[in-house]
């Protein structure tokens, strides 16, 4: 049911991740989903804020709900780990006390009784008319660890085995392996201050993906994405294998099967190219 | 010292303190000893004793039970009398013991030339008695030789072992002459007369005689008092001792239990140790 | 190592800081070491969260806020959504992160800890995360390792190239909000140490 | 050795431990020589020295008693008397002819099939190896 | 000349696949005596066991050889079918065709056919010789003897007096109760023990079918199930317990004073006691070991002089006090008996590195009951013996005497790490500056509400586990400094604590293998008495009659101590619920024409079910106890003369089995 929502970017949209706001965007005009962007809205504190103070790593998100209750819409997510500060943030809020203190932080009247979605959730409800099928495309479905973590508070999915982009890709006509490495961890923050461990960690994912015999990843995190994509050549370069294995965000692979251009979707913003793939496999 | 045992004689049959006296008196071959009774003090001027006297009298206290009796005992006797006590034959009180102490009592009895066989520790004296009658003598140990009659036939190949008793055997006439001489066989009815089971044919067969002696001796493992009557009054000088005496080794070395020298200790076959291996199993 | 004295009054306090603060009962943990098998960077720690959490039972402060294990956790929640236990152990992982930078220990892992810093100045600067500066002020300022920073540069090429850098800075109209919440936050937590319970 | 020599063995077990010890080899299907005549008794301290010497007699070339292990005797204390009566008689049959191998005792478990088994199997061929005994019964017409 | 019938089973192909059941049928047809040989599918099924009832009948057959299974799978089956002829159960022999023949020598049909054949014919011999055998009915006298009046005899003789049985339940102390009176609280639960405890002493003391008989233990035993003559030794109390008020007034003027067994030491009582207030009987006793005219009277012995006392005697208010009287051997007939004589805990000083006892503050599990308890030393204020402060850090060490090889105790006492969970809760709510430490090896809190209960002490008393054995204890001033390992940690740690509670395992009662002797049923080498069998016969002794209950087997909690009371209960009432007793009819008999009462058999006797026995003539003989029997055949194995034999498995009947090998 298309329907409108309170839009949360999320910082790494205006960078590192922009193909995955811009496909975003493209993929909901299509599906008539109204996206509606917060107005002046801030980061929410990512990993570093609830590392360094709880009461912060609170209040940075209350800050945009906040935001969103006034917009009196749900609030759709696209970034991972916005979407666990928003929802761990709404969480946390449950009891009043905090509410009051956070609500004094933030110098406004926060109800707390805003919705926050992830895309993917959203998506799961629509049905999505494929114009062009990716039925010969095999992909496995990275949710990474904060997605679907943990379950009290995010209430997204399955914790040990989530299938929500599982069914996504395979409503689209792709073939959606299971394997074992959905939610295991990409080494996230690490990125600039412990590299060698992230390349540790995305490393047993792209060597889980390539025996699971999958042609790409599908990632729904724009930190995963940057670490299983951008690091590729560096993981190559510390374990002595190459993986050459496209990292692609879901809603490109949604963007694809509406038909929409490489261009549009931005395919040459990768690391690591996906459109050869995706011709070899006839969907380009 | 038969003077000695006369006195006693007399004097235990005169205040009552017995019925009944048993020694020993001249054959009427007028060699060799047998067994007297004596009831009146002036039986007992029939007494001898020499080395002819061979008989274990114990045997005959059995017969007398519940009457007060005396007996002249010699060493393997008195070893006699222990057993009896301690498998309930006899009651101490009834029984008064002329302990005689004598130098010779074994091997004048042994008429095959094993001058070496004798037991660890000869007996000179009766190990109980009420009096003891004779000078109590030191006797040395022989035990270097211990057995060495019995390791003589352990020298031998199984084969031989074989050839070795099946001509002893061959030669038994089955007329238990052993059996009657014997203290310690006083079942009321011997397992080889028995019907049923019939453990034995009546017939005279080497396998058949074999299995009487070689049953009756197991029969005295742990009992056996060593006083050899059996291979002495054997008429076919069948060297019985050498059965006896391997058993006897035996129970000393493995529970170093000998027959009669108590009438207490449970001899070996009523008792057992958990913790004992004995090498089988 | 030596041996450690074990006393109620000093391991019942860090104990109970820790608690407070992580609002976990980490009492209930009863060692089965579940944590620690699925931590995706056990390895790379030099305790292992069990033995970061035995080490909290008994109280032994020092012994577990100079570890490297409490900067190397993620918070990826592996540990919290798999324990028997029902402890948030991720949570209480943070709690010693922020107990020892309040303690003033000097981080076992300097880059991480930096890291997180950095990314919020810029934060509280710009209201929101702006990668290219953040690089270049991790990298360039000199806060992180030589190495680090060498390996993080070379990256920057490509990224620009590829239009992964953003060149001019995000303008987000909360900006200000931003600052007041940092500022109020910093207000409380001194009201907090100086005494005044909330 | 003549044509093929076919030992016979007479085996006295224990209903509790061996003799379900027999039976679990059975369950188990562990083969073994089928030489052995097994006869079931309570407990090998039902076995009387006499039954064997006469199992000799007879012209077995072998027997084995198989009890429960020491201090597991069903009746606590069987086995024990029964391991002295045995360590008695053992030299003595050998003593009076009988190789000391000819004569076995063994502890046998109601578990032990396979232990069952083994022993039966060995002592058979260790039999088989002796040859049959020269038993006057062959010269003897018996009763 | 006997008429035998053989059937043969092929059992499907278990034994016709291998064995050629038509020649081993042909074969048999020639054995003697035999008239009849009938082969069948299946002889244990319905149809098959009804061939052999008919057979039986339409060929008048007095004797049955089935040639089939283990007769350990099927022998009651076939005595069934025999039966259901008209024929005595026990003329029946298997020959044992499928698990002794076909099963192992499926390798070659040849050799397992003629194998089978002798089996058979084995079979046959031994049937020959086979008689009916006749169950004997023997009377039962409807008392039972409980020994030990601790929770697990208490509620045994509540059970059968319930019954409607008389009860005689011995105590070896002047009052029932057993360990459970000493305790404070109990786990899970934390319910006060006394005052679950107490009304259950009550109720036996009142109970018109308990007579209750305290400072007494079993001195003798005759007979058997149904049928048990017992002495039992009643030590004089020197107190006439029929007029003793249990007013006290004796123990206020008593001038001795000497340490309390009830109260570990822990606290010291009279001479002339009574040992706590709830104890039942509640009457006072006179320790005459310490008591002054006992001394005198002693020392007058030995010639010395010393001031004779009788205060007691002179201030009691019923004069009760008798100091002239004597033990006393009190005999009774029973029916059946149970044994519940109990546990006391490990004594540590067997641990010099704990201490060996010389350190005050290092006490016993046991004695920290007693000092929490309100009723205790201290009236439940927790004190520590040395100083009389509070202790409030107080370290727990699991294991003491338990699974210690080194210490010959191999076993876990099971109740210890519940006990410790227990106790250190109980401080915290006594006092909540009290911090605990338990050393533990592993949690064992198997039972309903137990792990719960351990981890309550943890999450929510403060209480803090630390996995390993500690190595040593030293005083150090007025601390004690417990040296351990964390080994979860792995990393040495030391406690200086104010009290050290060594959770002392659990041990058989003194004078537990000394009772075994006397009923004759079997301890381990622990002293624990051994079940008949551990899984499915877990109250039972090997001897018929007498039952167990409660930590004499081993160690257990309350409420298992209390199921296994009642347990031994039913297995009592079961017994009684019957006039007679059918006896095994395969026992010993003893031919007394031929015995000459060497009484070899009564020597090796495991049943002691041989006695003398003076005949008309004088003669004595060996005679058979047929309710004690248990058909070993000891006896058989051991006479000499042939007189013993035994039913079932006679001298005949083997001889026949070998003599058929070499027909």
């Amino acid at each position: 049911m298309p329907g409108a929502y309170a839009y949360y970017p999320g910082c790494t949209q205006e960078s590192s991740a922009k193909e995955y706001g811009e496909s975003t965007k493209l993929v909901c005009e299509e599906l008539g989903i109204e996206l509606h962007e917060i107005d002046g809205w801030t980061c929410c504190g990512a990993s570093s804020a609830h590392t360094t103070n709880h009461l912060l790593s609170v209040a940075l998100p209350t800050r945009d709900l906040q935001a969103a209750q006034e917009m009196d819409m749900p609030v759709a997510v696209i970034c991972a780990m916005c979407y666990s500060r928003l929802k761990y943030a709404s969480h946390e809020l449950r009891d009043p006390k905090t509410l009051a203190l956070v609500n004094e932080v933030i110098e406004k009247d926060f109800q707390n009784t805003t919705q926050v979605l992830h895309l993917l959730e959203i998506l799961d409800k629509e049905r999505i008319p494929v114009r062009k099928s990716l039925k010969r495309l095999k992909v496995v479905c990275y949710y990474g660890c904060i997605l679907a973590r943990p379950k009290k508070v995010t209430q997204f999915d399955d914790e040990e085995n989530p299938q929500i982009m599982d069914r996504l890709v395979s409503n689209l006509g792709a073939t959606s392996i299971d394997w074992g490495f959905k939610t295991e961890c990409c080494g996230a923050s690490l990125t600039l201050s412990r590299r060698d461990l992230v390349r540790d960690l995305s490393h047993r994912v792209l060597v889980a993906a390539k025996q699971a015999g999958a042609d790409c990843i599908v990632v729904a995190c724009p930190m995963c994405h940057s670490n299983l994509d951008m690091q590729q050549e560096g993981i190559a370069q510390q374990h002595g294998d190459q993986a050459d294995m496209p990292i692609i965000y879901f809603t490109q692979l949604v963007g694809l099967s509406l038909g929409l251009s490489t261009e549009q979707l931005m395919f040459d913003r990768h690391f690591v190219d996906p459109r050869p793939m995706l011709r070899e496999k006839g969907v380009i | 010292m038969i003077e000695e045992i006369q006195a006693k004689a007399r004097e235990l049959l005169e205040d009552g303190t017995v019925s009944c006296v048993i020694g020993y008196e001249r054959a009427s071959s007028g060699v060799g000893a047998r067994p007297c009774f004596a009831y009146e003090p002036s039986d007992v001027d029939k007494f001898i004793f020499d080395n002819t006297c061979h008989n274990d009298l114990a045997t005959y206290l059995r017969g007398l039970k519940g009457k007060k009796t005396a007996i002249v005992a010699k060493p393997y006797d008195s070893r006699a009398v222990n057993l009896l006590l301690n498998e309930k034959q006899i009651e101490r009180q009834d029984v008064y013991i002329i302990g005689v102490v004598c130098v010779d009592d074994y091997r004048h009895k042994t008429k095959h030339a094993r001058e070496n066989a004798s037991p660890d520790v000869e007996l000179a004296i009766p190990v109980i008695y009420d009096v003891l009658i004779g000078e109590a003598v030191e006797r040395k140990s022989r035990s270097e030789q211990a057995f060495s009659d019995v390791a003589e036939i352990e020298a031998k190949s199984t084969a031989e072992r074989q050839e070795f008793w099946e001509e002893q055997f061959s030669r038994c006439i089955r007329c238990y002459a052993c059996r009657q001489a014997c203290p310690g066989c006083y079942c009321t009815e011997c397992f080889v007369e028995q019907l049923d089971p019939l453990w034995t044919g009546i017939r005279i067969a080497p396998s058949e005689n074999q299995l009487w002696n070689v049953i009756r001796a197991f029969h005295l493992a742990g009992r056996c008092i060593g006083c050899n009557e059996c291979e002495r009054v054997c008429p076919m000088n069948i060297p019985l001792s050498l059965l006896n005496r391997k058993l006897e080794q035996q129970a000393l070395e493995m529970f170093d239990f000998r027959a009669g020298m108590d009438a207490e200790t449970a001899p070996h076959f009523a008792t057992f140790k958990k913790d004992e291996h004995l090498g089988i199993g | 190592m030596t041996t450690t004295t074990v006393t109620p009054s000093v391991s019942r306090e860090f104990l109970l800081e820790v608690q407070q603060q992580s609002q976990q009962n980490i009492l209930r943990c009863y060692q089965c070491g579940k944590c620690s098998a699925g931590c995706p960077l056990a390895y790379a720690m030099d305790l292992s969260p069990r033995r970061v959490m035995r080490a909290v039972q008994l109280g032994l402060a020092d012994y577990v806020l100079g570890c490297t294990s409490i900067w190397i956790c993620v918070s990826c929640e592996t540990c919290s959504v798999r324990c028997p236990r029902e402890i948030d152990i991720a949570r209480v992982m943070e709690s010693l992160r922020m107990i020892s930078i309040d303690k003033g220990f000097s981080p076992a892992e300097k880059e991480v800890e930096t890291f997180h810093r950095v990314f919020l100045d810029v934060i509280e600067k710009r209201g929101r995360a702006f990668e290219t500066e953040l690089v270049a002020s991790y990298s360039m300022g000199g806060l992180g390792t030589l190495k680090t920073s060498i390996a993080n540069i070379s990256l920057l090429p490509g990224m620009i190239s590829k239009g992964k850098m953003a060149l001019a800075p995000p303008n987000a109209s909360g900006v200000d909000e931003v600052k007041k919440i940092f500022a109020k936050v910093r207000e409380i937590e001194q009201r907090k140490t100086s005494g005044g319970s909330e | 050795m003549a044509v093929e020599f076919e030992p016979k063995i007479v085996g006295f077990l224990c209903n509790w431990c061996s003799y379900a010890g027999a039976d679990m080899a059975g369950t188990s299907r562990l083969c073994y020589p089928s030489n052995i005549r097994i006869i079931r008794v309570p407990c090998s301290g039902r076995v009387d020295p006499l039954i064997i010497i006469k199992s000799f007699q007879r012209g077995a070339d072998g027997v084995l008693i198989a009890g429960c292990h020491p201090g597991d005797c069903h009746y606590t204390e069987g086995n024990y008397y029964a391991r002295r009566r045995f360590a008695m008689l053992a030299p003595f049959l050998e003593y009076t002819g009988i190789e000391r191998e000819r004569f076995r005792v063994e502890w046998v478990s109601a578990a032990e099939g396979k232990r069952f088994s083994n022993v039966v199997t060995s002592f058979t061929d260790q039999i088989a190896k002796l040859g049959p005994r020269q038993a006057r019964i062959g010269k003897e017409e018996l009763v | 000349m006997a008429r035998i019938g053989v059937f043969l089973c092929y059992c499907g192909t278990n034994i016709g696949g291998v064995v050629n059941i038509p020649r081993v049928a042909e074969a048999a047809k020639a054995m003697p005596e035999v008239v009849f040989v009938q082969d069948n599918k299946y002889t244990c099924s319905e149809p098959g066991q009804l061939e052999i009832r008919n057979a039986i009948v339409d060929n008048s057959l007095d004797r049955v050889v089935i040639g089939c299974c283990s007769p350990r799978m099927h022998e009651k089956t076939y005595r069934k079918a025999v039966e259901s002829a008209g024929l005595n159960p026990y003329l029946l022999e298997i020959a044992n065709l499928r698990e002794h023949c076909s099963w192992v020598h499926g390798d070659d049909k040849e050799r397992a056919t003629s194998k089978a054949i002798e089996l058979v014919k084995m079979a046959v011999a031994k049937v020959s010789r086979h008689e009916s055998l006749f169950p004997k009915e023997v009377p039962v006298t409807k008392r039972a003897l409980v020994i030990g009046g601790g929770v697990a005899g208490i509620q045994a003789a509540l059970d059968i007096a319930n019954s409607g049985y008389e009860v005689v339940l011995v105590e070896k102390q002047p009052t029932i109760g057993g360990r459970m009176s000493q305790l404070d609280k109990t786990f899970p639960t934390l319910d006060c023990s006394a005052c679950i405890l107490t009304p259950k002493m009550v109720d036996v003391a009142q109970h018109p079918n308990i007579r209750l008989i305290t400072c007494a233990q079993v001195s003798k035993i005759k007979g058997f199930v149904g049928n048990f003559e017992i002495d039992i030794l009643r030590r004089a109390k020197k107190v006439d317990e029929t007029i003793c008020t249990g007013c006290g007034v004796c123990m206020t003027k008593c001038l001795v004073r000497t340490p309390s067994e009830f109260d570990l030491g822990m606290r010291d009582r009279s001479a002339i006691y009574i040992p706590f207030p709830q104890a039942i009987p509640l009457k006072a006793v006179i320790d005459t070991e310490h008591c002054g005219h006992f001394q005198y009277l002693k020392a007058r012995q030995e010639g010395k002089d010393v001031p004779d006392c009788n205060i007691c005697q002179q201030t009691c208010p019923a004069e009760a006090v008798r100091y002239e009287e004597e033990d006393e051997i009190i005999t009774e007939r029973f029916g059946a008996i149970v044994v519940a004589t109990g546990f006391k805990t490990f004594d540590h000083s067997a641990y010099g590195e704990f201490g060996s006892g010389r350190y005050p503050d290092v006490i016993s599990s046991l004695q920290l009951e007693r000092l929490m308890s309100a009723s205790g030393p201290t009236s439940g204020e927790i004190l520590r013996p040395s100083d009389k402060t509070h202790p409030k850090t107080v370290v727990f060490v699991s294991c003491v005497g338990s699974r210690d090889d080194n210490k010959g105790r191999s076993y876990c006492s099971k109740i210890c790490c519940m006990y410790m969970a227990k106790q250190s809760i109980m401080l915290k709510e006594h006092d909540p500056d009290v911090q605990s430490y338990i050393f533990y090896i592993d949690i064992r809190a198997g039972g309903k509400d137990f792990d719960e209960f351990a981890q309550r002490a943890q999450d929510e008393y403060g209480v803090l586990y630390l996995r390993g054995r500690i190595s040593k204890i030293v005083q150090d001033g007025k601390k004690l400094i417990v040296y351990g390992e964390d080994s979860l940690l792995g990393h040495p740690v030391q406690i200086p604590a104010d009290m050290v509670v060594l959770a002392t395992g659990v041990e058989p009662n003194d004078g537990a293998p000394e009772l075994a002797q006397i009923l004759n049923v079997s301890y381990d080498t622990h002293n624990f008495f051994v079940e008949a069998h551990p899984k499915l016969r877990p109250v039972e002794t090997q001897t018929d009659g007498i039952f167990l209950a409660g930590c004499a087997v081993g160690p257990r909690d309350i409420p298992e101590s209390v199921a296994h009371g009642s347990a031994a209960a039913v297995k009592v009432t079961a017994l009684f619920s019957r006039d007679t007793l059918t006896t095994d009819p395969m026992v010993s008999t003893i031919d007394q024409m031929r015995c000459v009462g060497c009484l070899a058999c009564a020597e090796v006797c495991p049943f002691n079910a041989i006695e003398p026995q003076v005949l008309r003539d004088g003669r004595v003989v060996a005679s058979v106890n047929e309710s004690l029997c248990k058909g070993c055949g000891l006896c058989v194995a051991t006479c000499r003369s042939g007189c013993a034999n035994l039913k079932g498995f006679t001298l005949q009947q083997l001889l026949a089995e070998v003599n058929s090998l070499w027909r």
